[in-house]
């Protein structure tokens, strides 16, 4: 008894100790708050639980001292709890007064998603109107791109020579963008080259890519009539592994020095490994990616290289596809509300003092 | 001198020198290395996938007594849709290597468009928000309003829907010189990262195998 | 004479880009092979570790998180081995943990290449650093959040047994070092995300002093955790951990230690700063070539 | 129906990808984790079958052709092999034997074993070949040809400055100068690319969902 009432004067019991159901979340999960206790020989408090209809308290867990809240993602859903929080020093347990009860509940929605909800029909609706009014209106304007000058320059050059063109079409997988747009790209290349006669050489990075690659050409040699010069060995697979797909790049590079490189899609380090290589090599490097990290290097070492979103335009522009075309005015559309809205934020602001970063 | 015992090491070493023989020309120690590269590559991708993919998420689970039924029927079925990819190998049916194809790519667009919202356009705008706050201290001030400018005129650098004139031929300029400078800050501040690779391999050159420093 | 003048300078913009790879090839490798003295001067930050170790109290202990893998260990196993020299130089204890497993092997080095570097030149029981007294390796475990929270209530419960497999309770360090609360500062070395979860969790819930060593590329993403307080200064890539080995050598040789100690930070600093200049020069002779050129074409 | 179906699949999978992201109920979350978990990471592993298959393919018809350098086609398909046998039969698992031995008296062949001894070696080396490319690389393009050339070799050389102690020699301020670019233009030009970039994902994914790309179809009917 006079040990107990020592404790009781040396460490005061964790007080407030308040319980909601976490919300935003899949069930499952209460939070726990509580006011920490000011003695500063605590180490930490043990979080307890018991169930409704239960005399058991289990420990949950221990957190430290500077801690004033606990999320128990144990819980089951529907069924009351109450919890009761323990400050620890080296030698002693203090227990607060137990909570009241309360049980975790799943949610259909996630609020602190909702500005995402928002710009996410906004930006649709924006594309969808010019998507569709691209598909009335054919002459949506998409001012000239100056890469693409280059493309028939290079091919050019490499039918003068009688060399091959190389395409990489990036080391990504079909979900990224920059994929899908350098393949749209490669059907174009690819007809070029069958009309030329001149060899391409795709090599893939991803099996997927490699099976849509090898579509894509196979129809582009039959549009441009020549199927009889596609042959299954122009687009095939190397490897998954980065530096191992640049390793065998490089080898292709020199030895069968191409006059033409093209290198537009995903890349990652080994971008400049592939970019100096061909430099090296003596041929016309076009490049394209939206990977910002390696357009330095791209910049650096090719002949031209289209930056981020040049890429998807380039896409649009070469193919002439009034779809594509009408998403690209959606994004310049949509840029410009990124825009004005930027601005309109930072006026409200400055001028008002409105709290506008709260706002999502 | 202490060189290294490990025959491991020196096919490590090998391997490193047959790589570094590039920077001189293409030549056979290269493309050696390169052709070995690829096939080892292969067939540790192959290794993983069924390794850590096939046999803990599939085989595993359909072979054990625990499984529910209904769980091996849905794995099953995913095993089947998988297969379809075999199909590009048969001309008359190869149309159904797309389903895969389908799936795969259709999840990930999905998935793709709320976070690039969320994380990328929403965080990047309220970063480039300008507030009374930001003047904190004068200097803060002026870069946020820089940072502003130079947003705005990036972005107008990468419109195409007019030819550049009026406005937006300074402004896109602007938006070259930012892009411009960004880029050299890139490449610079990168040299160091790859130097220290290639002190790296020297350390395992010079030291994990040759013993010349310790 | 012009003529050969300007012939050597167009040559020069073409030059065969093997020279340059030769000359980097050495100016990277002749320092590695035989350091010369570079002596970068400390920046604050990493001062600012130095400094806070320096003067922790005798009673506190450095502990190390070795939570980088092998691929950069170029630049942070010398953070790890100065660190540890310190503490042993001023007699503080040492305890290292790896949040990675891989970092196991690394932390396994950096102690084999100390304590020899200490006992080897020890006269007596007091000079040499003993292990269980010391210094402790913890090792390894899993999950990360029960070592980052459970280091806070009780170490041996983390860790029963260390990386030798001692029982970490009869090792009479262990006295000494209970938990979070006899840490001075613990120093995370990495070159991943990890330092923020030990802000998120160890510091956040028990007030634990930290400190970081990152890698160059990363340094950007911690600045903001160093100016507000977060760690204790911080050490960045190869010339955070050169800055760390000049100030270490300086107090050892204050405390009459005035040994020839290697210091990896500090050399491969040295082929980084000819690599740097050389690459610089190159783009220098590469304009000076350029604007010759066009000079006489006009 | 050879298109259709893909593309109601795209459809049907895409909307539930994008829903997800939005509902934290289980009835969707535990949907969701199914679909990363199994669906995507099976199938993904069958595609694997066609990337191998095709590279197989690709040196065997170099051999049979003779085409030029065809001997070394030899080593890619037997490493390919030999890798695939021990990985696939020693284990992936140190501590876990598989069927076959992999070790000779003291000497491991484990996989782990190669993939430390061999993969990493040549990976790490691959990489740092980027040192050498970046010296050529700069030697080559920076030149002071124009203003956007010159901006360009101006912060590049200003952040090389400062990453050595020469920089601090030249000026107090040049280190905290290059860091400034880092943290300002550096960061507004990042951020205006991105935008581009991100709403370029969002419209692709877009129109892959609402079967208005269909180049992944790869041509065909």
């Amino acid at each position: 008894m006079i040990l107990l009432l020592i404790i009781l004067f040396t460490v005061t019991p964790p007080t407030a100790v308040q319980v909601k159901d976490l919300p935003n979340d899949d069930g499952g999960k209460i939070l726990i708050t509580w006011q920490r206790a000011p003695e500063p020989e605590i180490i930490g408090y043990r979080v307890l639980r018991q169930e409704q209809n239960s005399e058991e308290w289990e420990t949950l867990a221990f957190v430290g001292r500077l801690a004033n809240r606990y999320i128990d993602d144990e819980a089951k859903n529907y069924l009351p709890y109450r919890y009761q929080i323990i400050a620890c020093t080296d030698t002693t347990a203090v227990p607060s007064e137990p909570s009241g009860f309360v049980s975790a509940v799943p949610h259909w929605f996630d609020t602190s998603t909702l500005p995402a909800f928002i710009g996410t029909i906004i930006l649709s609706l924006i594309f969808i109107y010019f998507i569709n009014r691209a598909q009335r209106d054919k002459n949506l304007f998409i001012r000239r791109i100056a890469g693409l000058d280059a493309v028939e320059e290079a091919l050019g050059r490499a039918t003068e020579m009688g060399r091959a063109t190389l395409y990489v079409p990036g080391l990504s997988s079909m979900a990224d963008v920059a994929t899908i747009a350098s393949l749209n790209i490669l059907g174009e290349v690819a007809k070029k080259t069958a009309k030329f006669g001149t060899p391409l050489i795709v090599p893939t990075s991803d099996p997927i890519v490699y099976t849509v690659a090898r579509e894509v050409v196979k129809e582009s040699y039959t549009a441009a009539g020549r199927p009889d010069a596609f042959h299954q060995d122009i687009v095939f697979f190397v490897t998954d592994q980065q530096f191992a797909f640049a390793a065998a790049v490089d080898g292709i590079m020199t030895r069968e020095k191409p006059a033409t490189n093209f290198l537009i899609g995903m890349f990652w380090a080994e971008s400049l490994i592939l970019a100096e290589t061909g430099a090296a090599t003596g041929a016309i490097q076009i490049a394209g990616t939206d990977a910002i990290a390696q357009l330095p290097f791209f910049i650096t070492a090719c002949d031209y290289t289209l930056i981020g979103e040049e890429l998807y335009a380039a896409s649009a522009y070469i193919s002439r596809e009034p779809l594509l075309l009408g998403a690209i005015k959606g994004q310049d559309y949509s840029k410009a509300l990124i825009t004005f809205l930027i601005i309109i934020f930072t006026v409200m602001a400055l001028v008002f003092n409105l709290p506008v970063k709260n706002w999502f | 001198m202490n060189i290294a015992t490990d025959p491991w090491i020196w096919i490590g070493a090998i391997l490193t020198l047959a790589i570094f023989s590039f920077l001189y020309k293409e030549n056979p120690f290269y493309r050696i290395a390169e052709h070995l590269y690829v096939g080892i590559a292969n067939g540790y991708a192959i290794t993983f996938y069924w390794h850590r993919v096939l046999v803990p998420s599939l085989f595993d689970r359909v072979g054990a007594q625990t499984t529910p039924l209904s769980t091996k029927i849905w794995l099953i079925a995913i095993a089947i849709i998988g297969a379809l990819y075999f199909t590009r190998f048969i001309p008359r049916i190869s149309w159904l290597v797309r389903i895969p194809i389908a799936i795969v790519l259709g999840y990930a667009s999905g998935a793709s468009i709320p976070r690039a919202i969320d994380a990328e356009i929403i965080r990047q705008l309220k970063a480039t928000i300008i507030t009374r706050h930001s003047f904190a201290n004068w200097q803060a001030g002026i870069w946020a309003v820089i940072i502003l400018l130079g947003v705005i005129a990036t972005v107008s650098y990468f419109f195409f829907s007019t030819e550049r004139k009026g406005i937006l031929k300074p402004l896109s300029y602007t938006g070259i010189i930012f892009i411009m400078i960004g880029f050299g800050a890139s490449f610079g501040y990168t040299v160091m990262a790859r130097i220290s690779l290639f002190i790296g391999r020297l350390q395992f050159l010079l030291g994990d195998w040759l013993g010349l420093i310790k | 004479m012009n003529r050969t003048k300007e012939n050597i300078l167009i040559r020069l913009q073409h030059i065969d880009r093997r020279w340059i790879y030769l000359i980097l090839w050495l100016v990277v490798m002749i320092p590695l092979l035989f350091p010369f003295k570079i002596q970068p001067r400390p920046t604050p930050p990493v001062t600012q570790l130095f400094n806070y170790i320096d003067t922790m109290p005798e009673d506190k202990a450095l502990a190390i998180s070795v939570d980088f893998t092998p691929d950069t260990r170029a630049e942070l196993q010398p953070m790890v081995v100065s660190l540890m020299r310190h503490a042993f130089a001023i007699k503080r204890r040492v305890g290292i943990l790896a949040i990675s497993v891989y970092g196991l092997g690394l932390g396994e080095e950096a102690i084999q290449q100390v304590t020899e570097e200490f006992n080897s030149r020890a006269r007596n029981h007091e000079d040499s650093v003993i292990y269980g007294e010391d210094y402790i390796f913890w090792g390894w475990t899993t999950p990360v959040l029960t070592v980052m929270l459970g280091m806070g209530e009780r170490i041996t419960n983390v860790f029963p047994v260390d990386y030798y497999g001692n029982k970490t309770e009869t090792l009479p360090i262990t006295k000494h070092i209970k938990n979070y609360d006899d840490i001075g500062v613990l120093v995370t070395i990495a070159a991943s995300a990890i330092p923020r979860s030990w802000i998120n969790y160890a510091q956040t819930q028990f007030g634990v002093h930290l400190s970081c060593g990152i890698t160059a590329v990363s340094a950007a993403d911690f600045y903001p955790y160093v100016n507000s307080g977060q760690f204790i200064g911080m050490l960045a890539g190869m010339k955070g951990a050169a800055e760390y080995e000049q100030l270490v050598r300086q107090r050892m040789e204050k405390n009459g230690m005035t040994w020839l100690l290697r210091n990896r930070g500090t050399e491969a600093m040295s082929s980084q700063t000819s690599a740097h200049l050389t690459i610089m020069a190159f783009i220098i002779i590469g304009n000076i070539a350029y604007f010759a050129v066009r000079r006489k074409r006009k | 129906m050879k298109r259709r179906i893909p593309l109601m699949i795209v459809l049907i999978t895409g909307i539930f990808g994008a829903v997800a992201f939005f509902v934290p109920h289980p009835a969707i979350r535990s949907a969701d984790e199914l679909m990363r978990n199994d669906v995507q990471r099976i199938i993904t592993a069958f595609s694997l079958v066609l990337g191998v298959g095709s590279i197989v393919q690709h040196h065997l018809l170099k051999i049979k052709r003779h085409a030029q350098f065809w001997p070394y086609s030899y080593i890619t398909i037997i490493a390919l092999l030999i890798t695939a046998i021990i990985g696939v039969f020693g284990g992936i698992d140190v501590t876990k034997p598989g069927i076959l031995p992999t070790r000779i008296a003291s000497f491991s062949f484990h996989i782990q074993t190669i993939y430390s001894n061999m993969m990493v070696p040549l990976a790490a080396t691959m990489f740092s070949l980027l040192a050498f490319f970046m010296s050529s690389a700069a030697y080559r393009a920076f030149r002071a040809r124009n203003l956007e050339a010159t901006l360009l070799l101006l912060s590049a050389f200003i952040l090389m400055l400062g990453a050595v102690p020469l920089g601090r020699a030249i000026h107090k301020q040049l280190p905290a100068f290059a860091e400034w670019i880092l943290a300002v233009p550096n960061t507004a030009s990042k951020r205006g690319i991105l935008f581009g970039v991100e709403l370029g994902i969002f419209a692709t994914s877009l129109k892959i969902i609402l079967g208005i790309e269909r180049g992944w179809l790869g041509g065909g009917k």
